[in-house]
């Protein structure tokens, strides 16, 4: 009877486990089977064209690339230094709490929400218009937490021992800070900034809102553009052109790969740090 | 030792010392501000949202009531009422926990318990990997390949249902819900497994009837994770929603979830209609508050 | 530093590379895209279009977020009450569109409107095969939406419930493409093999008729803006958009042309 | 019987032969190879990949890495641990673990082995009034107790024990150690232990272990008064370790 | 001094005096406090949020408590802890780190510092042709003899040790004794060990600690041959802890 059941229950395992594999390989290899043709030098690098078909993807990719490096550029900072205080700073009580509370909830939020959000306040309310910005600084929050949370494990597990024996040499929290435990954490937090790369290369209904649909090369932080992702939902649904968006799908797929591997990459890099 | 030069500055050292303090004060300051910037982020997410969804019921004289039990949204003629769409929603978690939780979880057993490691250290990479392709990817295969397929073979008029946002959403959840509890189920200390097995214990016995349970907490963290994803996603629900104005009666009925509504119509809107909008978006973000509550609740307990 | 480097850039090219924002209606953007292409290779300009809808490239103009807003409907009142100057640079015929394998071809006004507040549920009554009715539909706030309403007779209050929502005329077309039940309309545009072309009240969709005024469901594609705010650039690419020359792209990418 | 963690080999040759319903303790330096050894009687090595093993275990005539029921032999022989590792669920549902996942449903029944085990155990008086409670509630001393309670309801004939008091006070330990001296009428037991003023009180023989080794293998009182070999009187009387 | 961590109190009114140029050892079983005492004598207890101390700690007529220099009381009072603590740098740079922290750019002045140091700990043949290589190569007590050179390098004139050598082999730690000795003319040592015989091979005076007060406070000698209170005695005699 136990046996019959045991079997019954490992055959679901293997089946449950096949049909996540199974279905998650269709998907990406669907979405490569509809694309690869288009793919070659010119879908990259070309210029983007009303017809649709036949241009590239170019203005989206540099766009991408803006709102990246804006939202970093202001959320790694932060985010570090915000960790810096939880951690290292912080003496546990209600404010500790109040800001754990709100990183977590940040986390949580749906990005139609924080879309929603961007549109009022910063394209509307700060009056920066339908822009790269506002969807960087979108950005910014979205994956602020994400960067705050990697960051503290990262300074977690600096070993307490490399703090007292700084300490105790005299230098100050400062010093020691950056000479010795953001060093040591440095691994983790880079993780943490990938981990936010692809957060931001995936979203597609914050930016959607805040930065606009225009399919040019963008002028400055202040044009309004498109992102790739957006890029791609977009000519799903007004061109209905499936090959097209599985052919950005497939430059999207390719980045995010390449970011995990690098991040596999750094934490491998993190252990040998310890020897 | 001859005279160390550390000591013979005394009084600069002691300066110097001064500037470092007050430096470490300005520096702890910088950093609490930096951390209060979350809570700051919050707040303001939380007033705009709630200011602009609120500003009809406030000061138009539209009733909240009606706007969550209404059952017609006609913005053009000023009608709007959501309760079609939370009906939706809740529908379409429910639907996509049903059939995403259990094969998720089953997944992770197999990956942390049965698999061979060598197939395991393939599968699980793999799986955390798809948590970070574009939601729209997904939208994309749901709207050409799952849509079509429902029609043709369910012989349904409309593809685009509840049933396919359940699928959609069943297999984007997948992703998450593997990954923590694979490494929910991972940390359930060996002595556990080896206590169960000394005692003549199956291998699938022990898993379903002490590691299982004992990773309970960690799944319940997956799952309310994954229920997040379901309730907030948006792009890709909106490409196989159908996005019809109804109060589902059957897994075949074409739905409009929260977050589509908002995504729909956005663009279009103005006025109170926006604002309409945005107190979508306050239900929809109450949802995700008691989640994370729950959330909160759940390792809470885990930690004790 | 961002803020300064900007300013800086623009002050340094004199304003010679204006920026030209526009907004509004996605079936007017692609004809404006392609205008704006055309445009920007002769002119020291660089044009913004966003395809956000009528609706809100209406209130953009108004408010000043856009120079120019895109519709695809005439203004309602309220509209014009705010003081928004008017430019119809073409015509654009709505097509009823149904799935190539449909054998009803031809449809009454009065039968359209009954499809679309859900009078009739089954192709049968129209002398197709026996299945039922798949209506779809744009979303509220869209002015290809709000022109067949107004045209064919109804309210947006009266739309079948169960009419899927589609917010863009490609999403219509792809949908109706994939679904043999399917009714919907797109701008004429967005016409190809993929999809079956209704005839209203006998009448064929062609540029021709919308032009002698016997294929009823047309409207114009509008530019609006406010006289305060429109810029010197942005009144040229107006005045080249009714130029012969405007007119030929127009007429090449399948709208209807104003002479 | 020779063992191996992948390439490193941690048992040499050992060949004991250890009688019924005694005592039979291990001691011997950290690392020598006891645990391991005591896992083998028990096919525990099994869970750990790298494990290679030559040579035979036969408990009832039967070599146990020839037969391929590792459920029946595990239930014939139970098994405690250094560490208190109860479930964390009711201490009634911990003992009555066991039987249940081996098909006992009668509750009637299930009350019963409950009860008898936990007596068997010492414990009993203890527990009585709060069998539904978390077993993780208990103090150390009791949990392991509750754990020998807990392979006792499978009623095996061999209980294996790896250091089973060294995570207590001397209090539990006490206990612990009259419950093993009660047992012994009824079951087969061999124990690991560090302190080799626990093996002299409890253990009716003893094995001396060394890097893998049995230097000794003799009645207790033998071994600690007369040893034979000159590494194990090194070992009692101190003189490295 | 008293001190509390939260509610808890771990030091009773403890009060010593320690002289200058001596080596100390504080002894006592595990959890008596010899850390944490040792640990209010450069402030590291400031480290622990819960932590309230009310007395003082008075060196070179200054009371540590009242001065808010700690960055000056740690210039001058060097810690060596219990598991060699380098950091993940080269041994260089570990060496001057301290140096270079308080300013010294100078390389040649650098230099000159770091070998002193590890001249001064013992440990510059070993380690001079790897100086550039990570401290993290280092065997355990070549690791806690650079910690040494570490905490000298900035020339303190008290050096704290908290059990600096319960993680090293006994050839280690001779090594480590060996140069506690020699630095004893040049620096106030003070060090908590557990281990007694160390206490009475290196030190001048020696404090017994037993939960959280000073039983007893002499010279090593008289200590440990006749101790004045019977806790001591039982303590060094064996017959607790
Ligand atoms: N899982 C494992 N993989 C590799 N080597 C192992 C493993 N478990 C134990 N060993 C090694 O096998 C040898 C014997 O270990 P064992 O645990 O049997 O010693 P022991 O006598 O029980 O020691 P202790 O008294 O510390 O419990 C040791 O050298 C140990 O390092
Ligand atoms: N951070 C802390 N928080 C709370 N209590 C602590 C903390 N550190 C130490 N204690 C407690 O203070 C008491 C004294 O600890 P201390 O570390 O000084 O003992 P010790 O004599 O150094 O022991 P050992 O020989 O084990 O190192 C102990 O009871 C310990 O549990
Ligand atoms: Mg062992
Ligand atoms: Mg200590
Ligand atoms: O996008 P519209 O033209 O329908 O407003």
């Amino acid at each position: 009877m136990r046996k019959f059941k045991d079997n019954v229950l490992n055959g679901l395992l293997w089946f449950s486990a096949f049909l996540t594999v199974a279905v998650l390989v269709t998907i990406v290899g669907y979405i490569f089977y509809k694309g690869y043709r288009l793919i070659n030098i010119d879908f990259i690098f070309g210029d983007y064209s009303p017809s649709g078909h036949d241009g590239g993807i170019w203005p989206m990719i540099v766009t991408t690339i803006y709102t990246i490096v804006i939202s970093l550029l202001i959320a790694t900072p932060i985010g570090i230094l915000a960790a810096v205080y939880l951690q290292e700073y912080a003496k546990q009580g209600k404010l500790v709490r109040v800001i754990r509370f709100a990183t977590e909830s940040l986390t949580g939020i749906p990005s139609i929400i924080y879309g929603l959000f961007g549109a009022v306040f910063f394209v509307t309310t700060l009056k920066l218009g339908m822009s790269i910005i506002s969807a960087s600084l979108t950005l910014t929050i979205i994956v602020l937490p994400v960067i705050i949370r990697t960051t503290e494990e990262a300074l977690k597990v600096v070993p307490r021992s490399y703090r007292e024996g700084s300490l105790a040499l005299g230098t100050t929290k400062l010093q020691t800070l950056y000479k010795v435990i953001l060093p040591s954490a440095m691994p983790g937090i880079l993780s943490g900034i990938i981990l936010s790369i692809g957060r931001i290369v995936g979203e597609s209904a914050a930016i959607f809102l805040t930065a606009g649909t225009v399919a040019a090369l963008p002028e400055s932080i202040f044009s309004s553009a498109r992102t790739l992702t957006v890029h791609s939902y977009l000519v799903t649904q007004e061109s209905g052109d499936i090959e097209l968006a599985a052919a950005i799908g497939i430059v999207l797929i390719v980045v995010i790969l390449v970011l995990n591997f690098a991040t596999t990459f750094i934490s491998k890099k993190l252990n040998k740090a310890d020897y | 030792m001859s005279t160390p030069p550390i000591k013979n500055q005394n009084q600069e050292v002691e300066k110097s010392n001064r500037m470092k303090y007050m430096l470490e004060k300005l520096s702890g300051r910088l950093f609490m501000l930096c951390a209060l910037l979350s809570v700051v982020s919050l707040v303001l997410i939380i007033g705009f949202v709630f200011y602009k969804g609120f500003h009809p019921f406030v000061t138009q004289g539209y009733s909240f009531i009606d706007f969550l039990f209404g059952v017609d949204w006609v913005p053009s003629e000023d009608k709007f009422g959501i309760f079609p769409m939370i009906v939706a929603s809740v529908f379409a978690t429910i639907g996509a926990l049903i059939i995403g939780v259990p094969i998720a979880l089953f997944t992770a057993i197999f990956l942390a318990e049965i698999a061979p490691k060598s197939l395991a250290k393939i599968v699980s990479p793999a799986v955390q990997l798809l948590a970070g392709i574009p939601s729209v990817l997904y939208g994309v295969f749901g709207l050409a390949v799952i849509v079509p397929f429902l029609q043709n073979n369910l012989g349904l008029a409309r593809g685009q249902s509840l049933l396919a946002v359940i699928l959609v959403l069943a297999i984007m959840m997948l992703p998450t819900v593997v990954t923590v509890s694979e490494t929910a189920i991972r940390a359930v200390p060996k002595t556990y497994r080896e206590g169960s097995l000394a005692l003549g214990v199956s291998k699938i016995g022990t898993i379903f009837k002490v590691v299982v349970p004992a990773a309970k907490s960690g799944i319940m963290t997956a799952v309310v994770l994954g229920m997040g994803r379901a309730i907030g996603e948006t792009m890709a629900v909106i490409l196989v929603a159908g996005n019809s104005l109804i109060i589902p009666s059957s897994l075949t009925d074409s739905v409009r979830p929260l977050t589509t509504n908002i995504a729909l119509e956005m663009g279009y809107a103005a006025g109170t209609h926006q604002e309409m909008l945005f107190a979508t978006g306050i239900v929809l973000f109450s949802f995700i508050l008691l989640l994370n509550f729950v959330l909160a609740k759940i390792s809470s307990k885990g930690g004790n | 530093a961002c803020g300064s480097s900007d300013t800086s850039s623009e002050n340094s090219s004199g304003g010679s590379n204006y920026t030209l924002a526009i907004s509004g209606s996605t079936s007017v953007g692609p004809l404006a895209e392609k205008l704006a292409a055309k445009y920007e290779e002769k002119n020291n300009i660089n044009i913004e279009i966003n395809q956000i809808g009528s609706s809100a490239g209406i209130t953009n103009a108004t408010s000043g977020v856009s120079e120019i807003g895109m519709s695809s409907r005439d203004l309602k009142e309220e509209e014009k009450a705010t003081g928004l100057k008017e430019h119809i640079i073409a015509y654009d015929g709505i097509v009823v569109i149904t799935h190539p394998t449909n054998k009803v071809k031809n449809l009454s006004t009065e039968e359209v409107k009954k499809i679309f507040t859900g009078e009739i549920t089954n192709w049968k009554e129209l002398g197709g095969e026996d299945m039922e009715i798949v209506v779809v539909s744009r979303e509220d706030g869209s002015g290809s939406r709000d022109a067949f309403q107004e045209i064919v007779g109804y309210s947006s209050g009266e739309l079948i419930k169960n009419a899927i929502v589609a917010s863009g005329n490609g999403n219509i077309k792809t949908t109706v493409a994939t679904n043999k039940h399917a009714v919907g309309f797109v701008s004429f545009e967005y016409i190809d093999e993929s999809v079956a072309t209704l005839n209203i009240n006998g009448v064929q969709p062609t540029a021709d008729n919308v032009l002698q005024q016997k294929y009823s469901l047309s409207r114009p594609f509008l530019f609006v803006n406010k006289q305060e705010t429109l810029s010197e650039e942005g009144q040229k690419f107006i005045d080249y958009i009714l130029s012969p020359e405007g007119q030929k792209i127009a007429s090449d990418a399948g709208v209807i042309p104003l002479k | 019987m020779n063992l191996f963690y992948g390439e490193k080999q941690a048992l040499y040759s050992v060949s004991l032969d250890i009688k019924e319903k005694e005592v039979t303790a291990f001691i011997g330096p950290s690392g020598c190879g006891k645990s391991t050894f005591l896992r083998t009687l028990n096919r525990m090595n099994d869970l750990i990949d790298s494990v290679k093993i030559s040579g035979k275990v036969i408990i009832d005539n039967e070599n146990i890495y020839e037969s391929s029921d590792v459920i029946k032999l595990r239930t014939k022989v139970g098994m405690v641990f250094q560490k208190a590792n109860l479930f964390p669920m009711s201490i009634y549902d911990n003992v009555a673990y066991g039987p249940r996942m081996h098909g006992i449903k009668n509750k009637k029944e299930l009350n019963k082995i409950v009860e008898e085990s936990l007596r068997g155990a010492a414990i009993w008086d203890e527990v009585k009034d709060r069998l539904k409670t978390s077993a993780l509630g208990l103090s150390g001393g009791q949990q392991q107790r509750v754990c020998i309670a807990r392979a006792i309801a499978m009623k095996p004939d061999v209980i294996l024990m790896d250091e089973p008091t060294s995570a207590l006070d001397p209090i539990s330990t006490l206990k612990v150690e009259e419950l093993i001296a009660q047992m012994k009428k009824d079951y087969t037991i061999i124990i690991v232990t560090h302190n080799m003023q626990q093996a002299a009180r409890i253990s009716d023989k003893t094995a001396f272990f060394l890097n893998g080794e049995v230097v000794e293998y003799s009645s207790t009182d033998k071994l600690f008064s007369v040893p034979q070999d000159k590494r194990t009187e090194d070992y009692i009387t101190g003189r490295f370790g």
